[in-house]
């Protein structure tokens, strides 16, 4: 392509402003085209006869297209120098995205797009080759129902467990050994509080307390007493 | 069950009448030993033991829902405040429970001979009370009671519009 | 009460005053104020007085007004009485000579019953142009039908408030490069602490543990009885 | 026990905080096509071929497509760059299938293949003169001709055969006064100098050595005609044209030298067929029979005499046809028609039968309204029992027995005896009408269900409106079906094609039947407001200004209704350059409303480029948004706010994009915000108490979202009423801006029945997907505020995320989608979606999932078997354990 001297003069100027505007210069004869190549997932051509028909490029979003050959390259023609994103679409495939950008020299240069880190750069080879990332998943998976999820559900486990335990407990109950130990444990775990019934009563009853002196020996008669008299109630 | 329980009574009074006689009696009365002075003396002190339990019975049924307190304090500790079933649950039992003591006071006090039980009835009344008053604050605690004003917010009515607007571009 | 609703408004305004360095060219402006006092479908404008911006920036403004004649004053409260709008025409010079002309409008009722308090607001537009000149007045609600004094229907008091445009929002995108990059340092370490409590973390092994000890003791008793 | 009756309690809310957390559904796979429907078309047509079984067919819509002959579906479809900045030049069909398309000085020449549309070759063209020129293939080569008036004739030729090798060749002509009178026929540049028998004709071979211009008069070629004289191109196979006068026009062929006359006249609209046995010209005329509106004249080629005249079963609703293409196999011959609604279809000869009809007017909707339905004359019954004073009891009793029994018998065999069609309401208000009208001006309403046409109907010598560069005409539905006897009242509003006036049409929506028909305004109009008052007979007027700002009514006996209101009612003009005027009515009078200005705001020199209201038939359930600490944060929901957004140029920033919020009602700017360095697309979406724009950002070379939401504050200043007059506080503004990895072409939000649901934004991106966006994701974070999944809050994104799951319409890629319209559905969930582009998708969402209705997956049986079984099993064990028990008994 033919370019006059004094474009290139010009060119020269906006380099300096090239970084961020580069789309400034609208001059006709400095166009470009970007080239590339889409590489079908293996199981294409099992599934889609015709994917290069219906697989379409798009050059910042929609402004430029392109469209793919049967050997899947393409080439969008008629670009100025300046920053594009490059975007394949298919109906059952995703592809990743890619920024390209020619300088007013038409140096090339593709890179990831990145858009929250817009000034890191991973290059990526150019022409550029877009490959699929793999089939498009639009539909959720409907939950299937299986045994395991009900088993493990902790719901599950919660009513599942103690019912075992107490199917098992009688069981061990029956072994003297495990009956010693257990009733060791529950010994031990016997410890005496002053009962607050019997201070409220007491401290109510008074003066009408016989002796002060019995109370620690019936204390623990009366409770006994007490729980007698409970069974009895019932 | 039953049949357990008779025997299970029979051996428990018959226990504690020996320990007590063995505790009484280290060795065998003499012959001609009299203990009817003791057993008068027993006789008397029976009576008033027996009001005494039933007394006593009684502020241990009263006291029942205050002791329980602390317990119910754990409980609230342990279920947290996140909303899912289990504290829901304990959240729930919480309450239930209280409701129903209370509701059953007097079936619960009538098992008590003992009719002057008022006092008892006011601080098992209230001790229930506290249990709901846990409650409702475990409620508050995980943000179950509308207290707030974005609670209601559901129910604020849209203000009614004293101007109506139309209009737009130009159309040409 | 209505001093109460003017300090609110007056820190709201304060609020939007934060970000006056955000225009690029500092300006002065002078609006000349004409109102109409008379409802007619084609109103004759009289003048009212004029306010000077001496600073778009900073929002200093001098306000020179007329006091209203006995007249005046009268046709303003037949003005409330009907109901009708009070007009305000607002004639706005800009440093460099150009004049924009603004309209706004206001219920009569609300500035008699404000007392001829009203505000001006002077919005501007990113460049520290002139975009629109709106008279309001700080109330809750529409006319509550009070009674005032003709007296207090004489002087203005006009507070102006210079309006800029707030410079837009940006996606913030170093913070989260930060939060990513602390998760993924977090991450190497291979610390991922799980700060919720034991109970809180445990509960569903440790309920159905205090259940079976429940249930457990409470058929012991009976499993002891059932062996003897 | 109680406990578990405590959680049933709780359990609406626990519901409901889950709800909350959901922040996206997808479709099931077994879903596909149950509620959805997408209609491809592909514009009007412009050229068209016909290969083997198959029809090529190029479009204004800059797009190519191969459609199956036998019902006209698309085989094949590829859409170029944009209509509205290039156009397909050429669509030649040879051994492969050749476009040119682009703009004044800049074209793409493709090669396709026929059989899949795939991409064979692609090379541009390029030239410094901006003037219209013309292609033609010819002998294997592209010619590409620009004609320059009074001077010459520049002619590039093209070779075909993969190198492109370029030829330039300049013809002297000044003989070419007017491009309108000079066609190009196979290799032939052919012009008249003038219009009348007084001219001359010139015409020359441009493939030829060495060119030579041929001149006669048209004297000698027409013989004397006093009329006007109009030079038409003809597809032949020999260089010809037509010359028509009078309505009548010769095909005129030229060889070299040698111009023959076909003695013959034909209609302007003949076409030629040369692929059957003997030649044959084809031409339409309006039918003889007064029945049928159009019939086929065949003529034979070289005889010139009639060989029949066939009568199309053309259909009453279509605009007059043209021949586009025709072809002969045996004896049967295929005609193509293109009419002046767009519609597209084959006619088979010789009995005239409508083969398909393609309505390619849909393509390029630009209004929508949905209808809801009416009652089925069943329920319609019931409603008159309560509503009907009937006479007397026994006349009541028959009555409510009689529809009892028909219900009964409803019940039993599950159809609608009565309802004649389909269109009833349903329970759920799912079944609903969409009426579009399309820019040729042809209204069609469509069967959400099926998405089949309902009826159409086209208004002829109708132009939409232009706002901001795009059609429109506006639809307002009057009355619903709501109101039985009363039928439902539609009107459209838009421009007459020839006296710019304005034009109304009023019709029921239901069936498509006018009342009036076309009604002829003798005023332009300038805006229209449909009013939310009712009067007598249900119909809610609409109130039209003028351009001179005079004040209609339609209908004008709603005056006194509408007097009542007048201080009420404000409105606001907004003209291209960005001066907003506002308006009052409160000068009106009992006969004749009047504009009152009341304020005035100039955005200039900054361009508009969006003006936005809130949706009128909005409401918002939720009054405040609620902070983890419970409180409330009071939104701000002004009812008469306008978000606009302008776009000025910037020396220094390039373009700097500004927002701002209106009180339609005050003109107080509420909030600005400009963003430097920002250039549209925008898309302005404006929903209760936020709005959310998209722009693109010129700095980091991204698409971004901005949102900002106004509240009141803690406490809210008037719960009772809301007026724009009394401003206490300003609102406090919160914003924030995310990265948009996609480009959007249209955004909208959803709308529901009551507006609890949460809101959906909708998405229609470049690549042909319709993707939704929670506005939580959107919505604006508080900064002293944390922000986590435990505070029912996402936390803040940068880039939102685009899931494959979250695109509506799955792989079916809409093509440049150009509006998503909305409307609730009477389920509180759901909204009717409909996008509109090149093609037609509709489906429904439900933004919060269907929390008002059974899943579709419910398993009634499963529930029933497990309840029986679970009854049979308790009597069963307790029949059991009794037994058991009597047998311990006995030990």
């Amino acid at each position: 392509m033919y370019i006059p001297n004094f474009l290139f003069a010009l060119a020269l100027l906006f380099v300096a402003h090239a970084e961020t505007s580069v789309e400034e210069e609208n001059d006709e004869n400095n166009r470009y085209n970007i080239e590339g190549r889409i590489f079908p997932l293996s199981d294409y051509h099992t599934t889609q006869a015709n994917w290069q028909a219906n697989t379409r490029v798009h050059v910042n979003g929609g402004e430029y297209l392109g469209f793919v050959k049967r050997d899947g390259s393409f080439v969008v023609h008629n670009l100025p120098a300046g920053s594009y994103v490059v975007e394949v679409f298919n109906p059952e495939y995703t592809f990743e995205p890619a920024r390209v950008e020619i300088n007013s020299k038409g140096k090339f240069r593709a890179r990831k797009v990145n858009h929250i880190r817009t000034s890191e750069v991973i290059v990526v080879p150019y022409p550029l080759r877009m490959k699929a990332l793999g089939k498009t998943r639009y539909f959720q998976v409907r939950e299937q129902w299986r045994i395991t999820d009900l088993l493990f559900n902790p719901m599950v486990m919660m009513m599942v467990l103690p019912l075992l335990f107490i199917m098992v407990l009688p069981k061990m109950m029956n072994d003297p050994d495990t009956k010693k130990e257990i009733e060791q444990i529950q010994n031990m775990a016997k410890f005496e509080l002053p009962e607050m019934s019997d201070m409220v009563s007491n401290f109510l009853a008074g003066s009408t307390m016989p002796s002060e002196k019995s109370e620690k020996n019936q204390v623990s008669a009366s409770k006994k007493n007490a729980k007698t008299r409970k069974r009895v109630d019932k | 069950m039953a049949n357990k329980t008779q025997n299970l009574r029979t051996k428990w009074s018959l226990d504690s009448i020996r320990t007590n006689r063995v505790s009484a009696e280290a060795l065998a009365s003499p012959p001609g030993y009299s203990s009817s002075s003791v057993n008068s003396n027993a006789e008397v002190s029976k009576k008033t033991d027996v009001s005494r339990l039933i007394n006593k019975k009684s502020w241990d049924i009263a006291l029942a829902p205050l002791k329980q307190v602390p317990m119910n304090l754990f409980i609230m500790y342990m279920a947290g405040n996140s909303i899912s079933i289990f504290p829901i649950m304990m959240v729930g039992m919480l309450f239930m429970k209280p409701l129903q003591a209370i509701w059953s006071a007097k079936t619960t006090f009538k098992m008590m001979e003992t009719s002057n039980a008022i006092l008892q009835m006011i601080v098992y009344i209230l001790g229930n009370f506290v249990n709901i008053g846990l409650a409702l604050y475990k409620c508050h605690s995980m943000g179950l009671l509308p207290t707030h004003a974005s609670d209601w917010l559901a129910f604020v009515e849209p203000p009614t519009r004293l101007e109506y607007l139309g209009g737009g571009m130009i159309l040409n | 009460m209505l001093c109460y609703l003017s300090a609110f408004l007056v820190i709201s305004l304060n609020v939007q005053k934060s970000y006056s360095s955000n225009i690029e060219y500092d300006g002065s402006v002078t609006i000349r104020l004409q109102h109409a006092l008379v409802a007619s479908e084609d109103p004759v404008f009289t003048d009212r007085g004029n306010v000077t911006v001496h600073s778009l920036r900073l929002g200093q403004a001098t306000i020179n007004q007329r006091p209203l004649s006995p007249d005046e004053q009268l046709q303003l409260r037949d003005l409330a009485a009907k109901n009708h709008f009070y007009q305000l025409k607002s004639i706005v010079t800009a440093n460099d000579g150009s004049q924009k002309t603004f309209l706004s409008t206001v219920k009569a009722c609300m500035l008699a019953e404000s007392e001829l308090d009203d505000r001006l607001s002077v919005s501007i537009d990113y460049m520290g142009r002139v975009i629109a000149v709106t008279s309001i007045i700080a109330s809750k609600s529409t006319c509550e039908g009070a009674v005032v004094s003709l007296e207090k229907l004489k002087h203005f008091t006009t507070s102006v408030y210079v309006r800029h445009t707030e410079p837009g929002p940006i996606p913030d995108t170093a913070s989260y490069i930060q939060k990513l990059e602390r998760e993924r340092e977090a991450k190497e370490k291979g610390e991922v602490k799980d700060n919720r409590s034991f109970l809180a973390k445990y509960w569903m092994y440790i309920v159905p543990l205090v259940i079976i000890m429940v249930v457990s003791s409470a058929t012991n008793p009976d499993a002891q009885q059932g062996s003897q | 026990m109680a406990s578990f009756q405590s959680i049933m309690k709780k359990y609406p809310s626990l519901l409901v905080i889950l709800l909350n957390f959901q922040t996206l559904l997808a479709l099931y796979e077994d879903q596909v096509g149950k509620f959805d429907w997408k209609r491809s078309f592909i514009g009007k047509v412009k050229y068209a071929h016909f290969d083997a079984s198959r029809i090529i067919v190029g479009t204004e819509e800059n797009i190519i497509a191969s459609l199956n002959m036998k019902n006209g579906n698309i085989l094949w479809r590829q859409l170029m760059e944009n209509p509205k900045e290039q156009q397909l030049m050429l669509l030649h069909s040879d051994r492969d299938l050749l476009s040119v398309s682009g703009t004044m000085n800049n074209w793409f020449v493709r090669t396709w293949d026929h059989q899949t549309g795939t991409l064979l070759s692609e090379w541009t063209i390029f030239s410094d003169k901006n003037i219209p020129s013309v292609f033609t293939v010819e002998k294997g080569t592209l010619l590409h001709i620009f004609p320059t008036q009074n001077s010459h004739l520049d002619v590039v030729t093209y070779n075909l055969d993969g190198n492109n090798q370029k030829n330039t060749i300049k013809i002297p002509a000044p003989w070419i006064t007017d491009i309108s009178n000079c066609v190009l026929s196979k290799s032939y540049y052919i012009c008249i100098s003038k219009n009348d028998i007084s001219g001359q004709l010139y015409y020359v071979n441009i493939l030829s050595e060495k060119p030579k211009v041929y001149i006669k008069t048209l004297h000698s070629v027409l013989g004397d005609t006093p009329d006007l004289i109009e030079i038409l191109p003809f597809e032949d196979i020999f260089p010809a044209f037509l010359l028509s006068s009078n309505g009548q026009a010769k095909v005129i062929h030229v060889d070299e030298d040698v111009v023959n006359t076909k003695i013959f006249k034909v209609m302007p609209n003949a076409v030629s067929n040369h692929n059957g046995e003997k030649p044959f010209i084809y031409q339409l005329e309006p039918a003889s029979n007064p029945d049928k509106l159009v019939q086929i004249r065949v003529k034979d080629y070289a005889t010139c005499q009639d060989e029949m005249a066939t009568e199309l079963e053309y259909p009453v609703g279509l605009g007059a046809p043209i021949i586009i293409a025709t072809a002969t196999k045996n004896t049967l011959t295929d005609v193509l028609l293109s009419t002046t609604d767009n519609a597209f279809m084959l006619v088979r000869l010789s009995d005239g039968k409508i083969m398909w009809t393609r309505e390619e007017a849909l393509s390029n909707i630009i209004a929508v309204e949905f209808f809801e339905l009416p009652v089925s004359e069943l329920d319609a019954s019931i409603e008159n029992e309560f509503k009907a004073s009937s006479n007397s009891i026994l006349s009541m009793l028959s009555h409510r027995l009689n529809t009892q029994a028909k219900q009964l018998s409803t019940l039993i065999f599950g159809e609608h005896p009565m309802s004649s069609s389909g269109l009833v309401r349903d329970a759920f208000g799912l079944h609903k009408l969409i009426v579009v009208a399309t820019s040729v001006g042809k209204l069609f309403a469509i069967d959400t269900l099926s998405g089949s046409i309902v009826w159409s109907y086209r208004l002829p010598n109708v132009k939409p409106f232009s706002i901001l560069g795009e059609d429109k005409i506006l639809l307002f539905a009057q009355r619903t079906a709501r109101y039985a006897p009363l039928p439902a009242q539609c009107i459209l509003i838009a421009n007459d094609k020839y006296s710019g006036n304005g034009v109304i049409f009023q019709f029921d929506p239901i069936t498509g039947y006018s009342q009036k028909g076309i009604e002829k305004l003798n005023y332009q109009i300038a805006q229209a407001i449909h009013l939310p008052y009712e009067d007598d007979q249900h119909l809610k007027p609409v109130l039209m200004i003028s351009s001179t700002n005079e004040v209609y009514l339609y209908p004008s006996c709603a005056m006194g209704e509408v007097y009542k209101y007048t201080s009420k009612l404000y409105t606001y003009l907004v003209d291209n350059t960005g001066s907003f005027k506002g308006y009052s009515f409160i000068h009106s009078t009992k006969d004749k409303l009047k504009m009152t200005p009341s304020w005035e705001l100039q955005l200039q020199p900054a361009k508009l480029v969006a003006v936005k209201t809130k949706h009128p038939n909005e409401r918002v359930h939720s009054q405040g948004r609620v902070l983890p600490d419970r409180s409330v944060y009071y939104k701000y929901v002004n009812p008469n706010l306008i978000a606009v957004a302008t776009v000025s140029d910037d020396p220094v920033h390039k373009h700097v994009l500004s927002v701002y919020l209106i009180d339609g009602v005050t003109g107080l700017i509420l909030y600005a915000t400009s963003h430097k360095r920002s250039r549209g697309p925008i898309h302005l979406v404006h929903s209760e108490n936020w709005i959310v724009y998209s722009y693109f950002n010129e700095r980091f070379r991204r698409t971004e979202f901005a949102a900002a939401e106004l509240y009141e504050g803690h406490v809210q200043s008037n719960s009772s009423v809301f007026s724009s007059f009394a401003v206490s506080l300003l609102p406090h503004v919160q914003t924030q801006s995310y990265i948009l990895p996609a480009t959007p072409l249209s955004v909208t939000v959803t709308l529901t029945e009551r507006g609890i649901t949460n809101k959906f934004l909708l998405a229609g991106l470049s690549g042909g997907g319709v993707i939704e966006i929670p506005w939580l994701l959107l919505q604006p974070r508080l900064n002293d505020i944390p922000c986590s999944p435990e505070e029912s809050c996402i936390p803040y994104m940068p880039e939102i995320p685009l899931p494959s799951e979250a695109v509506i319409n799955y792989n079916q890629t809409i093509g440049r989608i150009d509006g998503i319209e909305v409307a609730p559905a009477r389920l509180e969930s759901t909204s009717h979606i409909l996008v509109h582009g090149i093609d037609l998708f509709y489906t429904k969402v439900a933004p919060s999932k269907t929390f008002d209705m059974l899943k579709e997956d419910f398993d009634h049986m499963m529930i029933i078997l497990v309840l029986t079984g679970l009854v049979i099993s308790s009597y069963l064990t307790k029949y059991l354990a009794s037994k058991k028990a009597l047998k311990q008994m006995w030990k």
